[in-house]
């Protein structure tokens, strides 16, 4: 497999405080690769180095060998905040916008079967005429994660993309993606809390603590309750 | 040819009031276009003396009418103009509260209203000022500057104006109001008859169409004639510009010291007091420099 | 109590409390020593209205402000937006605009007259140009606040896109600074309104019969007090026909479906 | 390339602006055959203006206008503040206001002359009354906006701890709506100065020597081109200085501290 | 144990959509109650309503006896929005404001003993003089719940407040919750999506779907992974 991001001692400084350090980082085409690490540990801060949409202070990012210096539409970001939503879009209008701006001119008909699709994966045929102001929270998130899914970029940026989704929503979700994943072999960025949820999806999962990349776990058994307490035991100070 | 489709094209400011009836008589009949047959008529209708002299500045405007001191503020800065015939004269005063009796009683907290510095009611003030206190400018800083018909509503509304400085037909109401008199006419003021409005045109005017200038000059002769002649009809026509009854503007038109005429009155003795009184900065040594060939002009 | 308050609740109560004031008014005109020049009452204005409606101009005239207006605040919004979308996708064009502000918005059109005159001269383009400088400069400036306040998420997410720069500011920018704009269109609207009527008054009927501002301005010459409120009424009127036709029906089109109000 | 660009974007950035501007003014002055009386040179300027200092009261006149402009400025900040805070509180007084601002806000203070004459005559409280007028609808109009727009959330989390509608308008709905009212106060700044401007031109020299606008209306009506660019340029000055010291200063510590914008 | 809130006959529409429908429900005073359902299912709407935040459209909640038909200083809620904090404060001025704004009157050093204690418990010492835009994820939510503690309300209202906190930040945080609810005998409505954290947590709770209450479950053995699975069988359709 070839290497489709390659992070080199990249650095992060916010009013002086180091937020990332010097940290390298390869990922692979079609890898999963989870980062799991204590709050505020710069997490959501390496996604937006990743993706192009802050500068670093040190070190670079590349992406399929090329510098990354601004967001690259074949890098898709959902990002932490629920809020991202248009709120002057339908569910369905903020799904089909990122399709009916792109530049491979899809089709009418096109443009509705694909975001008819991810409607229904995301389970919200119900609520496509709503406005986000008329959601649930996590009806939101689902809206963006299908509309970041709908223009199958290359690479997938999710910035705990689950976190207020029900357990069986989830689950499925979580199936949904990995069944993509296999599919099209995209290339997955996935920040969790969840343990378990990283266990179940990666097959890579690095903590990201103090700055730096702590650990880096090849995740071939997935879903073993000694696996949780393990990697808990990681994050223990 | 092109230049001559230019020349058949004169840009005069049009504004109302009593004053200017011949205007609109010579507007409405059609007396300039008969005198110079093909000639094309722009009338814009302007509202302020100020904005007419300095559209005649930009070239947007052939001719105007105006008091002489506007005028000479204008010449006094260099611009190229000069009168070329005179238009009305109408009576003119400062209306006063009952309480005042004269110049000698208005106080600092007193307010004398008028159109603006520098224009006709002014300076008339000044002179008056300088023959009753030997200082032109005793009341400058009393002065707010209001239209006609505001400053008859701040006279009458009682508050800080306690005079207003006013002409034909707001003069008539106020003194018809209980409560108010006249202190000072403009004749005596003046100390003499004066022309209030005259006409004035830009030298490119005169000189590079001296056939329209002379169209122009007949045609204000004939209008002011024809309101000399008949004013019962010309009351009738001025009822199409003006929202007063026929029998009110005929009033106003025949006024015994209402007088149209397009000899030029006055002019020297405003050009030297407003350069005594440093109003302007120089005064002219030749009635040519400010007035054109050809126009009737009486002086004492 | 709570029917009396029922009464100001309904979509029609902004008719209840004109009906106030209009009763305020006529109590005043009638019952205290005002002099009528200053203060007509009721009747006399409508008297005055109707009398120029059957034998004047005024319809027209309103119709020919309208006219100008509509063009002023077309130009103005168009200009403001070009501006302010220039300001968002270049520093250096962002600081001439901010100084262009600073220098002009504080500047009385009446200031500004002899370089009107000398360059426009003194027809409808001068009015047209003193009413764009009315509102040019208030819509840039709640369109610039507007466009700063957008969550900086929607402005990730289209460059995540790769949109261009035009993308962005129409896709995105627009309809996320929707309350800023429509604040900024009512502004401007008004604004041209009174920016037309002071033109007017100085400039004269340019359009052969003027606007209703030239109306207003005549009667004023002829203390026609009753007219003049006859045109401020009409220019009321027509005030609140486009606040509950046009500007209401684009907030309820606009911000209030989407939730941001 | 790059280095002319970064001149534009420093901190005095706008005087690089101001620079060209007046290169430019100053070629049309000298190279095109305009008339010196409709578009004087610079020196010509700038001589009229060291006059009217060594001789004249501009300076004393420029204080008193702004004196004026800060007075009307305080109180058309407060009642806008107080009307909009209270259609917050009571849905009757919402229409009321709306009412008001739909029938006042077009209406240009010159159409109100005689009735501000009549009530309130031609001193500096005319002025005032003018400024106030010009300032109090367009903040209003902002400062609803603004008000609307806050999220949801915060206004939840006032009444959760039972706040006291004062309370929560000072404590969260003030805050919250930091970017309308910056975008209000330019907007009002700027047409307090307009507005004091045309009313002294109206009303004189009120109070005593008068402002700087009976000082341009002066230099106006007796033909002095020079004097009117002259004070046009302390106004200019002075806006300028505001905005520099003023607003950006108050936009240091609040939004741009905040990361609002 | 006395009664604290009773829910009777409760409905909500939403554009002629049912959300709730003849909700009934009692807590008790000290109850530690959490709700799950699936997302979309009504929590944030019922919690709202508990809260005086909208109003019903039919039934009544009832507070100390008491009607509920507005907010109550007794019943603070933290919100699903993350960005329920005000983006003009720091984390410190943002815990303070409700103590400084209460009736009580908290002197001075009262108000800085126990904001140092809340800011102390979520961690957020280092970060206390930061602005809101300036935290991660998981730091506004730990502000947010520390603002909602430090007036020590009888009633706490959680929507999803633990969402994107990482695992021993949560884990604390829970423990914490959990003393915190026992020494103070603070009633707590907490709405999750994580049946492992309801059953942590929950002495009770109750599963909201299609708009009722479909099971409600009396939380005594802790913890077990046989009770997940009872539950997740529960919410499956
Ligand atoms: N303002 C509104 N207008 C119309 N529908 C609304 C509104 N608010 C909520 N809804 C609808 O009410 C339903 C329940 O929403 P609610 O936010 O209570 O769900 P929830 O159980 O909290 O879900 P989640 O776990 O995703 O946050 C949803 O179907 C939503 O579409
Ligand atoms: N704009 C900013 N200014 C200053 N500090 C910032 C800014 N953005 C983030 N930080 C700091 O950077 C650190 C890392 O934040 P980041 O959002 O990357 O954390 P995270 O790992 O995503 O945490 P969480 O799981 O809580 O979302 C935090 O300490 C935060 O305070
Ligand atoms: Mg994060
Ligand atoms: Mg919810």
């Amino acid at each position: 497999m070839s290497v489709i991001i390659k992070i080199s001692n990249l650095s992060k400084l916010y009013n002086d405080r180091s937020i990332l350090k010097n940290i390298d980082l390869t990922i692979e085409t079609g890898e999963f690769l989870c980062i799991i690490g204590p709050s505020g540990g710069g997490k959501s801060t390496l996604l937006n180095l990743i993706g192009g949409f802050i500068k670093s202070d040190g070190g670079s990012v590349s992406f399929q060998g090329e510098t990354v210096n601004k967001p690259n539409r074949e890098c898709i970001m959902v990002f932490q905040e629920f809020d991202q939503l248009f709120p002057w879009k339908t569910v369905q209008e903020n799904i089909e916008f990122p399709l009916k701006n792109d530049p491979h001119h899809y089709s009418k008909t096109e443009i509705a079967a694909l975001t008819g699709t991810y409607i229904d994966m995301v389970k919200l045929h119900e609520f496509k005429d709503f406005y986000p102001h008329q959601l649930s929270g996590g009806m939101k998130q689902r809206t963006a994660i299908a509309r970041a899914l709908v223009t199958t970029p290359k690479v997938l940026l999710m910035d705990e993309p689950f976190g207020s989704l029900d357990i069986l929503t989830k689950t499925e979700l979580q199936d949904t993606m990995l069944e993509i994943w296999k599919k099209t072999q995209t290339t997955i960025v996935f920040v969790t809390h969840d343990v378990r949820e990283a266990l179940h999806l990666a097959d890579q999962i690095i903590i990201l603590g103090d700055g730096t990349v702590q650990q880096r776990i090849e995740n071939k058994t997935k879903d073993s309750e000694e696996r949780v307490k393990e990697i808990i035991g990681f994050l223990s100070p | 040819t092109k230049n001559d489709s230019q020349e058949k094209v004169i840009r005069i400011a049009e504004q109302y009031g009593i004053a200017y009836a011949p205007v609109q008589i010579m507007k409405d009949q059609g007396i300039l276009e008969k005198n110079y047959p093909g000639i094309q008529v722009i009338w814009e209708q302007m509202s302020n003396t100020t904005a007419i002299r300095e559209a005649m500045v930009s070239n947007k405007l052939d001719v105007g009418f105006m008091a002489i001191p506007p005028f000479l503020i204008g010449w006094d800065n260099g611009m190229d103009w000069k009168i070329a015939t005179g238009l009305s004269s109408v009576p003119t005063g400062l209306v006063a509260k009952d309480e005042i009796q004269s110049l000698q009683d208005i106080e600092n907290d007193d307010r004398i209203a008028l159109p603006q510095p520098g224009s006709v009611q002014h300076i008339l003030l000044a002179m008056a000022c300088k023959k009753e206190f030997n200082d032109p400018k005793k009341m400058d800083n009393l002065l707010v500057t209001l239209s006609h018909p505001d400053g008859m509503t701040a006279l009458l509304a009682g508050n800080e104006i306690t005079a207003h400085f006013t002409s034909t037909p707001y003069r008539e109401a106020e003194l018809a109001t209980t409560g108010y008199h006249e202190i000072l006419t403009g004749e005596e003021a003046f100390g003499g008859d004066f022309s209030f409005i005259v006409g004035v045109t830009t030298k490119k005017l005169h000189d590079e169409n001296p056939e329209v200038y002379k169209a122009f000059n007949q045609s204000v002769e004939e209008a002011i004639l024809f309101i000399n002649e008949n004013p019962e009809e010309a009351a009738e026509i001025l009822t199409k510009y003006y929202d007063l009854s026929k029998e009110d503007i005929l009033k106003y038109l025949t006024a015994e010291d209402t007088e149209y005429s397009a000899t030029v009155k006055g002019i020297k003795n405003f050009s030297d007091f407003m350069n005594e009184t440093d109003y302007l900065k120089k005064s002219y040594t030749s009635i040519e420099e400010v007035v054109w060939e050809n126009t009737d002009y009486a002086e004492y | 109590m709570q029917n009396i308050k029922a009464i100001f609740l309904k979509p029609y109560s902004k008719y209840v409390w004109i009906g106030i004031m209009l009763i305020a008014w006529e109590a005043i005109a009638k019952l205290t020593p005002v002099s009528p020049l200053a203060f007509p009452s009721l009747e006399a204005v409508v008297a005055a209205l109707i009398n120029s409606i059957l034998t004047g101009d005024i319809l027209l005239q309103m119709l020919f402000s309208l006219g100008l207006i509509f063009v002023g605040l077309v130009i103005g919004v168009l200009l403001s937006f070009v501006m302010s979308a220039l300001s968002v996708v270049s520093p250096v064009f962002e600081s001439f605009v901010d100084t262009c502000v600073s220098i002009f918005h504080p500047l009385p059109g009446i200031a500004l007259l002899p370089l009107i005159i000398l360059w426009i001269g003194t027809g409808s383009k001068a009015i047209l140009f003193i009413i764009v400088h009315s509102v040019l400069w208030p819509m840039i400036l709640n369109m610039t606040a507007g466009f700063k306040s957008i969550p900086v998420v929607y402005k990730k997410i289209g460059q995540n896109y790769e949109f261009s720069n035009a993308k962005i500011i129409f896709k995105i920018y627009i309809p996320a600074s929707m309350p800023y704009l429509i604040a900024g269109l009512k502004i401007g609207w008004a604004r041209a309104w009174r920016a037309s009527i002071s033109a007017e008054m100085i400039f004269g009927a340019s359009g052969g019969i003027g606007g209703i501002g030239w109306y207003i301005f005549n009667k004023r010459v002829f203390m026609d007090t009753a007219g003049i409120f006859a045109g401020l009424l009409v220019i009321i009127v027509v005030g609140m026909l486009v606040e509950d036709f046009i500007f209401s029906k684009i907030e309820d089109r606009t911000v209030k479906k989407w939730g941001l109000s």
